[in-house]
């Protein structure tokens, strides 16, 4: 960001008068400002197209009145959302209550600053990127437990539990599962990992097929994520036929927005990671994306990135769409005695892997056979 | 739990998750498979023997009370006074469609077939009131009245006239019955209202035109 | 360090202390606990101005996404949460107060005190250095720290599970009846 | 499964669902007292929808009942107005013609079709998979169609009568329904693909609430919820009305496949089983029916013998039982319904006991129980 900055003071000579550190922050606060407009952005459009899926899937149109073929659904409903009465139960906690939905939003949007979504488009490229992303979703579950208990209501209390005891329980897989390709990027930086599965191997640069530990690591990461942030059949916390709807339950208008604005963010977060971890990020096959130039580069790689994303937000919907819920035990049984010993088992076998064959993956050595 | 069992458990979740998946995606995929009606804009054919609103025609309904005796709910409320011909004259004949359970009980023991479902369903008001279907004005109500009230009166006195002429001409029989006849029309021709509104004589739209007549004849059989 | 570095660790420092401080003195457990989440933010703010982001996103996973949600859950199973109303029973103020200066006392001597080797900040990524070091020189504490929390682990499981006999002494008291 | 926590004692917590809730199937109330998640006791509160249905019947007449058992339950509708004619015929000893009364089988099986997939669809949404829920509707439509075409109406059909029905299957109505059949038919395999085999609904039913054969006989369970016990009762084969007796289908049991006998998911299973079987039994009846008259001479100010009458009937939530005084004048002396849902309810608060939360909802959708039902 300060190379930038530096850059950008240089190129424009009405900026020499101001401090750098200005610069950069100004830099800062623009650079998140794009990002929040592309996260709402997104968030209001998943939510049009989740709906429009499970038109699809159940056999009828979802939303079609609002705008050309119900294009403009989700601004109608952002604008209700707005709109709508701001209710604070009785005897709620008011300052929890009000406080909750801000974690849970700044929670699941802090982790768009490392998304790479392009060759140089990241907001900030941490040298611990997937760490931090784990770091700030557990504000998440404070706002969550925070939001049940504030509105004193016995649904939202249960549905907040829920919540925590799930995120909680299911960071440990997802972490685990999320190392193998850690351990063949050698870095934590979700660019490097991205610049580890590019190449010219094509698809088969990407750590999915880089050995068969990896290809199971991507399922028990993306199982694993769809329970982190509670998408069916992991929805308990929110399960509407049982909890009602669980730790939101009380809340309305804007305050509700926040909560499922960060459902979505969240969703798009998991797919950006299972993007840009297995699936060769912004690579573009057979192509390296370097040699173009800077701006085309970046057009083309964020178009790839985000067309991988999107792909896997569909699949989590379709997912969404098929499968019933988990009983809190279950859920539980699942985590702990399938996914975290698999991702163990996982990660031995890669690490394992990496150590005999001298992390060359399978289409590497069939590559090198070939010369 | 044995390894194996461990195992299988994890194969078939993934199995039958795909199953699941294949069926969900072949429905999301395919066109075809949307049912839904846009429903303002697109209509289903309504059969023929729907039961949508209850519509009286009160040209042909006899007044009789079928209805207003079979259905179950009260919804139907029916005020009628006897005409000159001794038939039953509808004056009010209202259908609270908001009370409505369109059993079509009523339709079914209605003698003339006056009572009909209609293939009507959509109707929405502010105000229940609105929901009471009045198939007579309730301000013709009174005019109706009046107007039966003076057709009876008039073959009242008609009749009278007539059983005094036929007791001048046959005195020797039945005399007595005769001249109770004449008394009682005479008493029922007192009784009428004497103050009739102007606007009922002007014009009877759904008077019974040819009701003397048939008092007449009736009378004439006895 | 240039001024709005600075800035920042004083804002870090201020909202560590200041929220500290409100944990101590708020009377609703609840709202102590969201005034460490704050306590620990401004630590991890810290650490990332001390260069040590890997430490800063510990701080936040481990406190914030672990104890700080143990404390919570504790909070909520341990009191008569249907009520509404959590308090913080203060009891033995000037003994607590005693101690604490004491404890403030020795803490702020040995910093005093202390000839830290004080370098220029340079940012350097800390992850391959710790890894390493957590596999080289400082193995035998981690692996005894690991079995500490293992040995946790199953001591906890073991607390938990019920009792095999006993449940089948209420199956069989629950047919009786 | 019941899981314990007599190592860990904490607080009980009483919690309302309902009745305002999006899975008690309607306005039932349940008042739970948990241990966290677990529920140490489940007490339904009922009543919120009575309306008296019972008394009405004392002060209409016999003919004016009909669309009151619309509402008795309002998903299978057929089948109650098919009980309340066939009560009354059995108090009059009135001969229904042929045709008739195979009008009155189709209608019942095919109402029965389409509650137990708002049974099957209800049940899957309660347990979080939201599509088949619309598939079934989906299915339902086209009965509805069918009735639509048939009496007029989508819900509330007041298609029997006393002696007879209300109208001859308009020209059509056959081949439809053969043609609903034929698409129907494989669907249910599709359902079984989708949802009903799929792991983590077999989890979240299989050894849920389990109620051994002798225990549902006790406390007079009937229907599939009986039959899901393993008890091969089915009023149409050990009781025969009707011309029950001219089909052949089999009577559909619990067989524990994914548990143990008696469980959530035998009770689930046996529903989708009945399903076919009613396809099988409206496919013959369709073919066998005979031409005639649909309604046999009853005079209109019906007033049956002094006398009592019970009668009961295979309905898809149970036996629906009316009993029945006349003392000769047009309105019924007395007039008791028994319903298959009511008596399910005196269970609940035993087998809920031990279970989680999401296992009440569960054990509610498995009795497919409907409040009107309940309430009368």
């Amino acid at each position: 960001m300060e190379a930038l900055a530096i850059s950008l003071v240089n190129a424009v000579p009405l900026l020499a008068g101001v401090p750098l550190w200005t610069v950069t922050l100004l830099l800062m606060v623009a650079v998140a400002a794009v990002i929040l407009v592309f996260a709402l952005t997104f968030e209001g459009v998943g939510s049009l197209v989740l709906r429009k899926v499970a038109g699809d899937i159940q056999a009828r149109i979802g939303p079609n009145r609002v705008g050309p073929n119900g294009m403009l659904q989700f601004l109608a409903d952002g604008v209700k959302l707005v709109l709508k009465e701001d209710i604070i139960p009785a005897n709620a906690d008011r300052l929890l209550f009000k406080l909750a939905p801000y974690f849970v939003f700044v929670g699941s949007f802090a982790a768009f600053v490392v998304v790479p979504f392009g060759v140089g488009l990241i907001a900030a490229d941490l040298n611990i990127g997937i760490y931090y992303v784990m770091a700030v979703t557990s504000l998440v579950v404070i706002g969550v437990l925070l939001a049940g208990w504030a509105s004193n209501n016995k649904w939202a209390l249960l549905g907040g539990m829920r919540a925590a005891a799930q995120i909680v329980s299911y960071e440990i897989p997802v972490g685990m599962a999320l190392i193998p390709a850690v351990l063949i990027a050698g870095s934590l930086s979700l660019q490097d990992i991205v610049r580890s599965q590019g190449g010219l191997l094509g698809i088969f640069g990407w750590n999915l097929f880089h050995n068969p530990f990896t290809f199971f690591s991507f399922f028990l990461y993306f199982t694993a994520a769809q329970a982190e942030t509670n998408q069916t059949p992991f929805d308990l916390p929110e399960a509407e036929s049982e909890l009602v709807s669980g730790y939101n339950v009380e809340y309305s208008g804007i305050r509700f927005g926040l909560f499922f604005l960060a459902e979505f963010g969240d969703m798009f977060i998991v797919a950006a990671l299972a993007t840009a971890c297995f699936l060769g990020g912004w690579n573009v096959p057979f192509f390296h994306v370097g040699t173009l130039p800077w701006i085309w580069g970046n057009l083309l790689s964020l178009g790839v990135f985000l067309t991988k994303a999107f792909a896997m937000v569909l699949i989590m919907m379709w997912v969404r769409w098929t499968l019933p819920r988990l009983r809190v035990d279950q859920l539980m049984r699942m985590s702990w005695k399938y996914l975290v010993p698999l991702t163990f088992v996982n990660l031995l076998g890669v690490s394992l892997w990496l150590l005999v064959f001298r992390g060359k993956g399978i289409p590497g050595m069939i590559a090198s056979l070939f010369g | 739990m044995g390894l194996k069992a461990y195992l299988n458990d994890i194969v078939e979740a993934v199995v039958t998750t795909a199953k699941g998946m294949r069926i969900t995606a072949r429905y999301g995929v395919d066109p075809k498979e949307e049912v839904t009606l846009q429903y303002p804009e697109e209509r289903w054919e309504i059969p023929k023997g729907y039961r949508g609103f209850l519509h009286n025609d009160i040209k042909t309904c006899t007044a009789c009370n079928m209805c207003v005796k079979v259905c179950p709910i009260d919804c139907i409320s029916l005020e009628s006074v006897r005409g000159a011909d001794k038939k039953m004259v509808l004056c009010s004949y209202d259908i609270n469609i908001g009370r409505c359970m369109y059993c079509g009980l009523c339709v079914e023991v209605c003698p003339v077939n006056s009572l009909l479902h209609t293939s009507g369903y959509e109707m929405a008001s502010v105000a229940l009131g609105e929901l009471i279907l009045h198939f007579i004005a309730a301000e013709d109500a009174p005019e109706i009245k009046a107007r039966v009230a003076r057709q009876v009166a008039e073959a009242a006195v008609k009749a009278a006239a007539q059983a005094a002429a036929k007791a001048a001409e046959v005195p020797s029989s039945g005399t007595a019955e005769a001249a109770k006849v004449a008394e009682a029309a005479k008493a029922e021709a007192a009784k009428a209202p004497v103050v009739e509104p102007k606007a009922a004589m002007e014009e009877a739209p759904q008077a019974p035109v040819s009701e003397p007549t048939v008092a007449k004849e009736g009378e004439k059989k006895e | 360090m240039s001024g709005p570095a600075d800035f920042i660790f004083y804002a870090a420092a201020a909202m560590t202390v200041g929220a500290a401080i409100l944990v101590a003195i708020l009377p609703n457990i609840l709202y102590a606990a969201v005034a460490l989440l704050f306590s620990f933010a401004g630590v991890a703010g810290l650490y990332v101005l001390l260069s040590a982001d890997f430490l800063a996103a510990t701080q936040i996973l481990v406190y914030v996404g672990g104890i700080l949600v143990l404390l919570l859950f504790a909070v909520f199973l341990s009191n008569r949460i249907s009520d509404g109303k959590t308090t913080n029973p203060t009891h033995f103020r000037l003994p607590a107060a005693a101690i604490c200066l004491v404890l403030f006392g020795v803490l702020s001597y040995a910093a005093v005190s202390t000839p830290y080797a004080v370098k220029k900040g340079v940012y350097l990524p800390t992850t391959a250095d710790i890894g390493e070091l957590l596999m080289t020189r400082y193995l035998l504490p981690f692996e005894v720290a690991s079995v500490l929390l293992l040995a946790a682990l199953i001591g906890a499981a073991l607390l938990s599970r019920p009792d095999r006999a006993a449940s089948v002494k209420g199956e069989m008291e629950e047919g009786k009846r | 499964m019941t899981i314990r926590t007599d190592a860990l004692p904490t607080q009980e917590m009483t919690i309302n669902m309902g009745p305002q809730h999006p899975s008690t199937h309607g306005v039932l109330r349940v008042i739970l007292t948990t241990d966290g998640e677990v529920v140490t006791r489940a007490v339904p509160d009922m009543g919120y929808l009575h309306r008296g249905l019972e008394k009405i019947g004392e002060r209409v007449t016999y003919a004016q009942y009909m669309p009151f058992t619309d509402r008795l339950d309002y998903l299978a509708a057929m089948n109650c107005n098919c009980a309340w004619a066939w009560t009354v015929e059995k108090l009059a000893k009135i001969e229904v013609p042929a045709r008739a009364e195979y009008l009155r089988v189709i209608v019942c099986e095919l109402n029965r079709i389409s509650s137990h997939l708002i049974a099957f669809g209800s049940y899957t949404a309660d347990m979080g998979a939201f599509t088949p829920f619309l598939y079934a509707i989906r299915e339902r439509e086209r009965v509805n169609d069918l009735f639509e075409m048939l009496c007029g109406n989508r819900l509330t059909y007041n298609y029997a009568r006393v002696g007879g029905v209300s109208g001859d299957a308009p020209p059509g109505f056959l081949e439809k329904t053969k043609e609903f059949l034929d698409y129907f038919e494989p669907k249910l395999d599709e359902y079984n693909n989708l949802i009903s085999y799929n792991k983590i609904f077999v989890h979240r039913l299989a050894n849920v609430a389990v109620i051994p054969a002798e225990e549902a006989v006790a406390y007079g369970l009937t229907g599939p919820n009986l039959r899901g016990s393993g008890v091969p009762f089915d009023l149409r084969k050990d009781e025969p009305y009707s011309v029950y007796p001219k089909f052949d289908f089999k009577v559909c049991v619990g067989t524990g496949e994914r548990g143990t006998l008696g469980d959530c998911f035998d009770r689930y299973m046996v529903r989708i089983n009945e399903m076919r079987e009613s396809v099988k039994i409206v496919r013959q009846a369709v073919a066998q029916i005979p031409d005639g008259p649909v309604r046999a001479k009853v005079p209109r100010l019906f007033k049956p013998p002094v006398g009592e009458a019970y009668f009961r009937s295979e309905c898809p939530r149970g036996e629906t039982g009316i009993y029945l005084i006349s003392d000769g004048t047009v309105n019924p002396l007395r007039l008791k319904i028994r319903t298959g849902s009511f008596v399910t309810m005196n269970i609940f608060e035993k087998v809920t006991r031990g279970l989680m939360i999401a296992d009440v909802v569960a054990v509610i959708g498995s009795f497919d129980i409907i409040l009107p039902e309940i309430d009368r």
